[in-house]
């Protein structure tokens, strides 16, 4: 039921806002609302109870395991949370003072230093807002780098075929042309297909290493230097960071500019979408470009420089200075993890990803990339069932939910026919996995015998298989009264 | 180890599955030259007892102030039901619903949102939320761009009026496509547009960008300005104030026949002010544009038994289908927020939320009478009716008065001087329903002291 | 699956503990345990996803209407808890010095006097830590008193058969012998009983008003005078002051001493059991007995009396204070609903409760006291369904939960044969009672045409109906490593 | 109207479905002599903006202080997952568990709970809680006088070594019953119950009381008065540490055969100090005497499927169901508590609980080790292993020590010449987990420098 179901004029909930009415008649009438917005009126109780319930409706991370491919699903610790959300930290405006917010930009200063560190960067700056906003941050000052040298003819941004969608969206935001590099039977970029690509017109490349096909780029020092040497950047996608945390660092690398997705990385909550944060990290010669606000320690002191200072930045990213609650709970990760903890976020990422990789080789299932190592995630493909059994990816991504798990990412990347990116992350435990192996195994069984009970899941979920098509067809985006 | 469940037996036989010596030796591919030398400026590791510690007295340190800032964050009561639910793990521990049937808490939720959204704006369909206002407006001129067919100026008239965060903003995401932003000027004793200044013939232009209330708290003639735009082919996008909306005329109803977007910062409906993030940015259109909208939108579909459920939809809008061709890049938003906003608005009602909307502007107003009142020379600025932010001039120095009250834990207002050298000595203001008649005069009072020994 | 069963030897969470082992040297191995507990080694996401799904499992007022009769489950305002718990009040030692406690005393010593004014008592206690602590302290109270005077023949307590359990036990733990008061078929104390059983060995009576049988006895004045001119004490139950709240205060009726349930009638949440709170007030010839410690105002310090300054005190209930946080939370309810909001808890408890009570009884449903108005609850008897159908009212209980409800109170009182003690409390909306009253007409339905249907519920929980005579029989009450 | 749902619609169809023409009319059974004439001393109402700020400006009035105070309640680090689950609201709003089936959650939990809490005391079965530690005590007391048939004497020896709280709560709640509570002394040198004045003919007696650790922190010889009391027929009752017993014998183990009951104070296992509640009282007991226990009991058993599940049982003994015959009055108990701690174990783990026992000790003896260092005349009063607590007399009057430490913000320990005249100038010192070497000496230099002043 909805919430506007349970509606009734005239309800109120008194406590939750000034007790008097109070007279407003400066304000001509021209300006006054006419009509009574569709907000619900609800008791405080059956408000309360309603969203209680349609929470108990999610998987997530504290409820189920999650292996979500590319999106990093593990465990948030609590703590970032309660401690995120301290009274002093909650109510300082974002455009206080800075003698009145020392307290809150020693946390940013240093968590700004410690992703410095933990990339190989020589400057980061914490503006953008998500990933894809760390993506456009880091191809806007590509352009501007080009365009500070004059360099006009560069238009293009090579992008291998396994890219998520919003590395070429972002190309396009920025205003550049992209030109897509295929990628080899192993999973690697074609580093023919990039010589022949590279040229003059070569903005720079968009990486993601270890790629979406969940194989380390090996020849990554190559692409480097073929794509230097044209005269473009490499931009560093940070959405798999957390495969090689503490053990490779992009700037190492031979990137230019990278972004981190703190919600994966750094165990920030997805929030059902969000938010994230995307700092962004660079190499010395696109430090003058970074978004403005930027941080700045003298002395003891804490101090945001002024738009003045930065006079080559590409800009604001936001109103403010970004998603200040999703970084300080990164930076309260990043304490607890500490220097000790780091590379082992990889380390356990990887092992139980390989792992997994072995238990379900070894079940029969069909890997995508079977004569590689797995990264923090890996992919089967489903083509065989889908061909044989007419059960497809999807298919077994929906009975899974029945047996308790969330449905690894599916379709994804689209070079893999029939495809199931998994990615167990580190905080999962053997057990479970062990437990997922079993679900697929037993899913298999039912394909062969009964392909319908696949075909047909969910059961036991509160809906049943959703009608897609009648959703975009016959768009309903808004209750309306009747 | 911190977060990693497992134990020496397991390592042990994880490794022998997979047929490995180590855990290192799952790195083998990676060239060894690349390898980490270790980390220099990450501190050691501390517990949760510690970290505990070192937030509480960070928290502290900035803790115990007095708010007259507005400026495009706004510090409302926010119900504790509203965090207390928000923060369940099925709602801040799960990721976007792409498995539908696993996630039609989030999706629900995000329905009924669309829904309050829609009709608080007035206009027909709402997305799923964008990052926060500014970069909806941003979102907003590219929507613009490729909704209005008919132009071809890619030329967007921004009003100097509207928050001048949200133009740079604007600017920094749109200008590499060639979209350029024209500033008008705003009308200086009525710090609104004029409308009487509107050019006759203003050639081909994209959009007009109109903010209600403005930047500086004036109501703007949003209804002339939103004719003549369309008149002139253009499309209008409405900033608004989400609170302002339960006591001013929505977008939606803006002229003869409405905005046609509207968009701004969802912060008011239940985000803490917590240092500017995350707070969310909504954006809002008429049913003809809907495929031309960023970002993820929900729709009410049926399950294999005819069951109502929801799923998102329009997905081929996005950059994760589209690619290159998406209508943004956006892929994350922010979906916690839009959690407590939805929660917020039902805790609230039309009644609680219309009530913040008056308290808000009542105590604003009341401020800055008693300012004027009080300092010899403080004067308002404008002769407009405002929502809920007011500008005062002072004869003194605002830069000495801000810091004297923050010296007192009171932030006390914005001076607009840095923004709009034409304003020097004026302060922005802003008290909303959280300010009691004593916090008014302790204001006014410090203001008055500080004001007397410069 | 249990905590226990996802341990594994060697599992560990350090971000909860010490990082480091410390040496303990200095105490001798023959105080040094041997034995490892049987502590669950988990992760810590282990142990947040199991009791986050463990909750699930649950019925709560966040999540279903549960008219639990004689236990006023009403909405708990989220605000009561998130302010209970800022640091500030977390963090103070119970023995901490009067001069750095003065925020929290004087939370504590308005609550007192806001119980004091809608009870009509002269002096409140706020030192029990529960309703039966509260009995236990205010029939001690009455045993001083006696005691005081010498009058050393008064050895019976009397109890009216409805009331509640707590009573006897209380009385029996104070020494008293316990006679028990028939009720007559109105509901009310059969006067004439009464008055036979008062004398010279009454001590006095303990009587909950309304009554557990959902009816306000209406005979009040005279039993008190009764009891009274007997030479004993009227104890007030307060279980069901939700019920007249605002209407009528009990020091009015003639009672002596009362204690007040504050996690029904002021909303502390109930927790799974508990904690609850039981303040005590008495007229002014108990005060010299009240629970130590008692809070005083000094111009505006509050103050803890000592022990010394009040001797005649039946002494200390608890290690300190008593449920602080729980008065925390009641107090801020009673800031919330204020003068103006007491009495609409009553009223709106009781337009529910007779609004149920007529919709039931339309729908054929067999009253206990048909001709009684209903208080904030009522009963009703299944004798007829249990008899003619074989259906009784612990089915139909279990019955209720497969429509989504909280069960009403079973089998309580024990005067009435098969019957449901329904208490909706005024949180409850119209629609929620009007669904209520149609489950149990389909269950009505369903007991009449496949009663086995609801003698076999429920179906749609977490487990089937429980084998109660296994678990008492073959005692399993704690887990063991195999 | 504040949380109630009711429209006046609803009230007037209400009103007519049950033939009343007023709400009013619903109370017209009450006499009208007896009706309220209103309240008095009830402010009005306020809403949750309002409240809100009376409650941060109160808890800030009490904030930012350093504990060195036990003396029955300890100041742990809490994991912040422990009350972010525990206040969930289906955890938080729901009431005892007495339609098992819709209370799976809570049962299965408080079955977990008695299964840790039976191992840390090395005991058989657990109740599912009591109020809290003094209270806990006086049941035990009461139960060993129904379990000890053997006994009639009614008399319990009580050790002054136990703390005086607990005495007094046991006093006042088991007296009336005639049972005697009669005092041990404890040895001046060692602070504890010295085995060599054991009486070797002590007549009839209960039971005995073993406080391990003892009020002052000391280390009880638990075998040998265990062993005693046994030979005289007597049943022991250890009043225990829970923290403490992840790292000293638990009572089960004390002597030949163990304790008999094992009870306390769990506020370390989760509890925040909160003024001194709630807590909770655990009570622990052989197999054999588990029908004389109070409280709530939860047994594991199967549904009519035969699958496994939880449920209150051994209801006999409560009072709800055998009224003057129970065990105890006790009905609701400390729920919501044990939901906190038993999350608390679960995230510490033995090996987590036993670095916070071991920490707390150490702290404990640094501090009293520094002092003793650092300030003149200060000594310890008793040579004797400690757990986490310590008696240390100075030269100086420690009320005003106190004083002087409390106008620093520092809680400076307990003083026990109140309770114990023997023991004048003499301070009951506590140092857990929770405080830093900073924090030691800081408290050393307070000391210091106060003392130098008196």
């Amino acid at each position: 039921m909805l919430i506007f179901e349970q509606s009734r004029s005239g309800r109120t909930n008194p406590p939750q806002a000034p007790l008097q009415d109070v007279a407003i008649d400066d304000i001509p009438d021209q300006f006054r609302r006419q009509s009574k917005p569709t907000l619900p009126e609800v008791s405080e109780m059956q408000a309360v109870r309603h969203y209680t319930r349609l929470s108990q409706k999610n998987f997530s991370i504290d409820t189920h395991f999650y292996p979500l491919g590319s999106c990093t699903m593990k465990y948030n610790p609590r703590g970032c949370n309660t401690l995120a959300m301290l009274p002093g930290f909650l109510r300082r405006h974002p455009l206080s003072p800075d003698s009145m917010s020392q307290g809150f930009m020693a946390c940013m200063f240093e968590l700004q230093e410690m992703l410095k560190d933990v990339t190989g960067m020589k400057a980061v700056s914490l503006a953008p807002m998500a990933g894809a906003q760390g993506e456009f941050t880091g191809v806007a000052m590509i352009r501007k780098y080009h365009e500070s040298r004059n360099d006009d003819a560069r238009t293009e941004i090579l992008v291998p075929d396994a890219a998520h969608g919003t590395n070429p969206a972002t190309a396009v935001m920025c205003n550049y042309k992209v030109r897509e590099i295929p990628t080899n039977d192993q999973g690697d970029v074609d580093l023919e297909a990039l010589k022949a690509a590279v040229g003059p017109q070569t903005a720079g490349i968009m990486l993601t290493n270890p790629s979406t096909l969940g194989v380390f780029e090996r020849k990554i020092k190559e692409i480097a230097d073929i794509v230097h040497e044209a005269g473009g950047l490499l931009y560093y996608d940070g959405a798999n960071l957390n495969a090689i945390l503490g053990k490779v660092k992009p700037g190492d690398m031979g990137f230019d500019v990278i972004h981190m997705n703190l919600h994966k990385t750094f165990s920030t909550p997805h929030g059902g979408g969000g938010p994230g944060a995307g700092p962004v990290g660079v190499s010395q010669r696109l430090e003058p470009y970074l978004p403005v606000p930027l941080l700045s320690k003298e002395g003891d002191q804490y101090r945001w420089l002024t738009d003045n200072e930065r006079p080559e930045s590409i800009g604001k990213l936001s109103t403010f200075m970004g998603n200040a609650g999703v970084l300080l709970r990164a930076y309260i990760y990043a304490r607890l993890l500490g220097k000790e903890g780091m590379h082992r976020v990889s380390e356990f990422a990887t092992l139980n990803a390989n792992y997994m990789l072995a238990r379900m080789r070894d079940a029969g299932f069909e890997l995508a990339y079977p004569q590689r190592r797995a990264t923090h995630e890996f992919i089967v493909t489903m083509r065989k069932q889908a061909k044989e059994l007419g059960v497809n990816a999807m298919d077994f991504a929906k009975r899974l939910l029945d047996y308790g798990f969330h449905a690894p990412t599916t379709y994804f990347p689209l070079l893999v026919p029939e495809c199931l990116l998994i990615e167990p992350t580190e905080t999962e435990s053997r057990e479970d996995i062990d437990a997922f192996i079993e679900a697929m195994i037993a899913i298999q069984n039912e394909a062969e015998t009964t392909p319908e009970t696949v075909k047909q899941a969910p059961y036991t979920l509160p809906v049943r298989r959703l009608d897609d098509v009648k959703a975009a067809k016959e768009l309903d985006l808004a209750w309306k009264p009747e | 180890m911190p977060f990693i469940p497992h134990t020496e037996k397991d390592i042990a036989e994880m490794l022998k599955a997979i047929g490995a010596d180590s855990i290192e030796d799952l790195f083998d591919e990676i060239p060894a030259n690349l390898r980490s030398a270790g980390l220099q400026d990450v501190p050691t590791s501390t517990n949760e007892m510690e970290v505990t510690r070192v937030m509480h007295e960070r928290a502290d340190q900035d803790a115990r102030t007095l708010c007259f800032l507005g400026a495009g964050a706004y510090e409302h009561h926010i119900p504790a039901a509203v965090w207390e639910l928000t923060t369940r793990g099925e709602f801040y521990s799960a990721y976007t619903p792409y498995q539908a049937e696993a996630s039609q808490g989030t999706l629900q939720l995000l329905y009924e949102y669309q829904t309050m959204m829609a009709s608080l704006t007035g206009m027909d369909v709402s997305n799923a939320s964008l990052y926060d206002g500014a970069s909806s407006l941003a979102e907003a001129v590219l929507m613009a761009v490729r909704a209005n067919r008919k132009s071809k100026a890619k030329r967007i008239l921004m009003p100097r009026s509207v928050h001048p965060a949200y133009r740079k903003v604007a600017h920094t995401i749109v200008h590499n496509q060639g979209i350029a932003l024209e500033e008008l000027d705003y009308d200086r004793s009525s710090g609104i547009i004029d409308p009487d200044s509107l050019p006759k013939d203003p050639g081909d232009f994209t959009a007009l960008v109109i903010p209600q209330p403005n930047f500086f708290g004036n109501l703007e003639e949003v209804d002339t300005l939103t004719d003549w735009a369309h008149q002139h082919g253009a499309l209008v996008i409405g900033v608004v104030n989400p609170t302002a909306l339960a006591l001013i005329t929505p977008p939606g109803e803006w002229g003869e026949i409405g905005a046609d977007i509207a968009c701004g910062e969802g912060q008011p409906l239940g985000a803490p002010l917590a240092s500017g993030g995350p707070y969310f940015g909504f954006m809002c259109c008429r049913q003809t544009y809907v495929r031309q909208m960023p970002g993820r939108i929900i729709g009410r579909t049926e399950d294999l038994d005819g069951k109502e459920g929801f799923a998102l939809t329009l997905q081929a809008r996005e950059q994760h289908i589209r690619r290159s061709k998406a209508t943004s890049n956006i892929c994350t938003n922010q979906g916690l927020l839009v959690t407590a906003a939805t929660i917020y608005m039902a805790l609230l009602g039309p009644q609680g939320l219309q009530r913040v909307a008056s308290h808000s502007h009542a105590n604003t107003v009341k401020l800055a009478d008693r300012l004027v009142d009080k300092l010899d020379g403080a004067e308002k600025v404008f002769d407009r009716p405002v929502f809920h932010e007011v500008v005062v001039r002072l004869k003194q120095p605002v830069r000495d008065v801000l810091q004297g009250l923050s010296e007192e834990g009171i932030v006390g207002g914005y001076p607009l001087a840095e923004e709009y050298p034409e304003l020097d000595n004026c302060l922005l203001l802003c008290a909303t329903e959280t300010k009691t008649e004593a916090d008014l005069d302790a204001f006014v009072e410090a203001v008055v002291r500080i004001a007397g020994r410069l």
